[in-house]
């Protein structure tokens, strides 16, 4: 096997994940690299699940009997781990949602309905990227035609970084909000934090980091960010599907207006006039995700336990690998940077013209698993002028074999449509 | 192989060397988009009385969509509304089936080549490439015979 | 044991509930009745959370690798279990949400967003009533904030039941929508869904039901009810947490704007513009709670196999029952109907001046799990001038034994505070 | 039994023949709700100077939150603040101890009475009924203070 510096005991890791185990089509073993659409969920999160639902499963907050006090503590206690996993300086700062979709959603509402400072209005501007994720696209351009705002965005180069050229043209006075992702879920760019946060800083705008491809990869301080805002999602770091988060500043949840209304969120209700509770359960309406945090509190000690600077590690070094010897395929095109350099673990590219579903399926065949289409990120497919891309993505169980698999596979699809 | 059952020879040929590609006039035109992986096509017809004379099609996707297309034109061109509405019935029956309809000899009299798509119907996400062309065509027919209806009226 | 006619064989179900064996405070079993809050799982449900995660996990919809296909199917089959239970026209009508809140909020926001004839604005009307979850009333306080539109309700009657004497005064030419619980957590009235629907459509107002206490109980047919939304959430009806539902009419959910935007939900996507894939994934932005509706399709399974007609007449013979003998112990005061007729399993009561907290404490410490509070129906409190009620609530595992130990437990409470 | 750590009779007692209770003139008044319950509480202070001299408050609530009120005012009312703000520390101490705190003699002189809590401590959803009044009376403080630097300066 191949040996790389820098990689985790990669058969250790596996004994972890049963569905690694799985075999499909007739004898093969899945080579699972679709970890940018979901990770897979080791033995201790479903161990954390079970025994939640076996042992002490009830409704939070509010009850006096022993079950309410065990899973609240359980509940609150995942919420204590989330908060020390990204350096939040409060627990109280951390919001579980549902996903990270949510997580951007909610705060693009409470800036529709804050007051001043923060309120978004037909005077002021919204900031997002061309490679953002639907989900930090769709919910800007809703707030823009809801509140007349006008919504810019930072362009593309042509090997898939940020043009940051124009940064003082795109970020002004005007600017109420810059909302851009950390790791693009498409192209793999680790974008430039700081060079935006001063900006956004310098006009007075707020900052929102959708980190779903990053918090589960590397080691995240939110402090360190600089970030107003920070959303990232439970199922691709190894937890349950069914929950996100949202880390907000304190006095910006204080300030800021709720979003969905109901239980939990409220302090005092009557016909006539609600108060609302304190962050962060002014913005959890309803029973909570409670089994759900409970499990990605566990996946968050069973990656701290790994530790994530070694996963991160791990994956720039099967990075490194992929990047190199998939530029060895023929007619094979990388969109996006071609080296492990300021680069995540997902590879998109198309081979020659072979339509990407086309790729996928034969893969498949083989029991490889990739995602293919436009990956939630349309305007990237467009900007490229491509119909979609295929994608690899690689997590802490990801070997050299896999990408060994995968090169091997694709020389079998380029023979099927030869 | 088992793939074999989803890109038959006829198939890939197809892919290869699509009939009928390109836009030319019509009497409508329409652009359907597979939301799910999004495939697109623009699509347009030409109806001379009941009669169809042109299938004219743009567009990007897969192999499935792609020769699904070029399938598409070889068979309707040319065919009164009434049969083409069967073979679109007969085609879309297929498609649904989840690999549990075998062709016999009165379906491959009616779809001719298309029976080539049997074997994707054991695929479902690929179904809808499939039937991303035979959708538009029935939306863009219903446009362009609306349209003629509304015209005579 | 006391026997009643129409009682499950509860042994044998109980065996199916994991947490039922569960033994608090120094040996004793616990005595679950705080099913209004959460219910329990069956071991069938957990069964098919790990089933899924350990051999199917993977993101839905965009896949063509073998995971991906069959998550795809199993989240899917999941909305198809759902719209057979409460036997939906069209499967695309059920709509995955995280609970009942988020789909009571969704409504209400897409009535703020939406054109004509749907439009809720400073013209118009919302009508709720006084027994209302906090659910179920602060969206609808939200919408008129933010819309100017005027919130009216239903006030109660002195035993615990709507009163509806002015209902052509109440809901008029102006209101737009009527939102309604169908059966009340708090105080277990089972209301009159058709004198409201009738009345809602003479003046063409759009009826949303709030089925959170209903569909785990009895048998529910959205087309029977002849709403035109009905939520629900899934931990209550031995689902997981993290899942909510909600059905809509079809043609409503076309005519409708979203409300979450981002990936799952669109059709097209470019940086100027988007366009939304049809209902229901238009309402289901980001990575759906997809275990979770696996789960949730599960328990329904379970439920239908034991047969809703069932469950209801089981607990309809525990709650009448449960009624007689509470009304036995001295002081004690039932908020709500003190008969079995039409009524849920949900029974609020007081104990003399034994503030709740305390009640609920002394029943703790002998293993019984009652809720105490408001139970999130604060202005239900306020109308019957009690700052809070002890509630019992039962469900297809709870035993006329549950009921004994409960009013045993409550003897304990008097002599303690005696 | 392991309620009765809870429910001492000290607490009881207060529960039963509150001090103070009833709305009087002061300085401040504030109203305090626990959102984890819905027990409320209206509390007045008046100073003289530094000098606590009545701390006064309606509401409702459990056992917990009644007798917290009625300690807090048997053992504050008289104080300085300094000396009140001390017990108030310690109070809170105590109750956010989980259980893990077994009060000494020198806790016992600060909080006389009020160390009865202590079993209380074990019982996460009553900590905040037994400080209801504490934090009322923390706020009201404030307010009241607040005013007289404010009329002073
Ligand atoms: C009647 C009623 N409506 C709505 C809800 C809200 O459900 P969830 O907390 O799951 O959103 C509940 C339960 O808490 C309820 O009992
Ligand atoms: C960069 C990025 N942002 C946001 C999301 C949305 O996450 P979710 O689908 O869990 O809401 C994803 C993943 O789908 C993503 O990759």
């Amino acid at each position: 096997m191949t040996q790389l510096p820098g990689l985790l005991d990669i058969e250790a890791i596996r004994k972890d994940f049963p569905l690694l185990d799985r075999v499909v089509h007739d004898g093969k073993k899945i080579v699972y690299l679709d970890n940018a659409a979901t990770s897979q969920k080791p033995r201790q999160v479903l161990d954390a699940l079970n025994a939640y639902y076996e042992r002490h499963n009830a409704n939070v907050h509010r009850g006096v009997h022993v079950l309410a006090e065990e899973a609240t503590a359980l509940y609150e206690g995942a919420r204590d781990k989330i908060a020390t996993f990204i350096n939040a300086p409060s627990r109280d700062e951390v919001i579980f949602t549902k996903n990270a979709s949510e997580s951007l959603n909610l705060v693009a509402n409470m800036l529709g309905w804050a007051d001043e400072p923060y309120r978004v209005d037909r005077e002021t501007e919204i900031v997002i990227t061309e490679m953002e994720h639907h989900s930090n696209i769709v919910p800007w351009q809703l707030l823009a035609q809801r509140t007349g705002a006008k919504l810019k965005w930072f362009g593309l180069t042509d090997d898939g970084r940020l043009d940051l050229s124009n940064i003082e043209e795109v970020i002004t006075e005007k600017t109420k909000i810059v909302s851009f992702v950390l790791v693009s879920n498409i192209l793999g760019t680790v974008n430039p934090v700081e060079a935006i946060v001063r900006r956004a800083q310098e006009v007075g705008a707020l900052v929102l980091i959708d980190a779903s491809q990053a918090v589960p990869h590397m080691p995240i301080d939110v402090q360190e960010l600089g970030a107003d805002f920070v959303a990232f999602t439970g199922h691709k770091m190894c937890g349950p599907t069914g929950i996100g988060v949202l880390w907000g500043r304190q006095e910006l949840l204080e300030d800021l207006p709720p979003f969905l209304g109901g239980g939990e969120m409220i302090e005092t209700v009557s016909m006539h006039s609600s108060t609302y509770a304190p962050a962060p359960h002014k913005f959890e309406a309803g029973t909570p995700p409670i089994a759900q945090a409970v499990g990605l509190g566990a996946a968050v000690d069973y990656l701290t336990s790994i530790g994530m600077d070694k996963i991160a590690a791990h994956e720039h070094a099967i990075t490194e690998y992929a990047v190199k010897r998939l530029q060895e395929v023929p007619d094979l095109r990388i969109i996006g940077p071609t080296t492990a350099e300021d680069r995540g673990a997902a590879i998109s590219f198309v081979l020659g013209d072979i339509h990407p579903h086309d790729v996928g399926q034969v893969l498949d065949e083989q029991g490889i698993a990739v995602r293919v289409g436009h990956h939630c990120a349309r305007p990237v497919c467009l900007r490229y002028g491509i119909p979609a891309t295929t994608r690899a993505s690689f997590y802490l169980y990801s070997s050299p074999a896999d990408v060994d698999a995968l090169v091997a596979g694709l020389e079998h699809v380029r023979n099927f449509f030869g | 192989m088992k793939l074999d059952s989803m890109y038959q020879e006829l198939i890939l040929d197809h892919y290869k060397h699509p009939h009928g590609r390109g836009l030319r006039d019509g009497d409508a035109e329409v652009h359907h988009v597979n939301p799910t992986c999004g495939d697109e096509i623009t699509l347009r017809v030409k109806y001379d009385g009941e009669t169809l004379i042109d299938v004219s099609y743009e567009g990007q996707g897969c192999s499935i969509s792609q020769a699904s297309a070029s399938v598409l034109n070889e068979l309707l061109v040319g065919k009164d509304l009434s049969e083409a509405q069967k073979i679109q019935a007969t085609f879309l029956e297929l498609m649904q089936s989840k690999g549990k309809i075998e062709p016999d000899e009165a379906m491959e009299e009616v779809l001719e080549d298309a029976v080539a798509f049997a074997g994707v119907s054991k695929y479902p996400a690929r179904v809808k490439c499939a039937l991303l062309s035979w959708m538009a065509w029935k939306d863009a027919t219903a446009q362009a015979l609306g349209d003629a209806e509304r015209k005579t009226a």
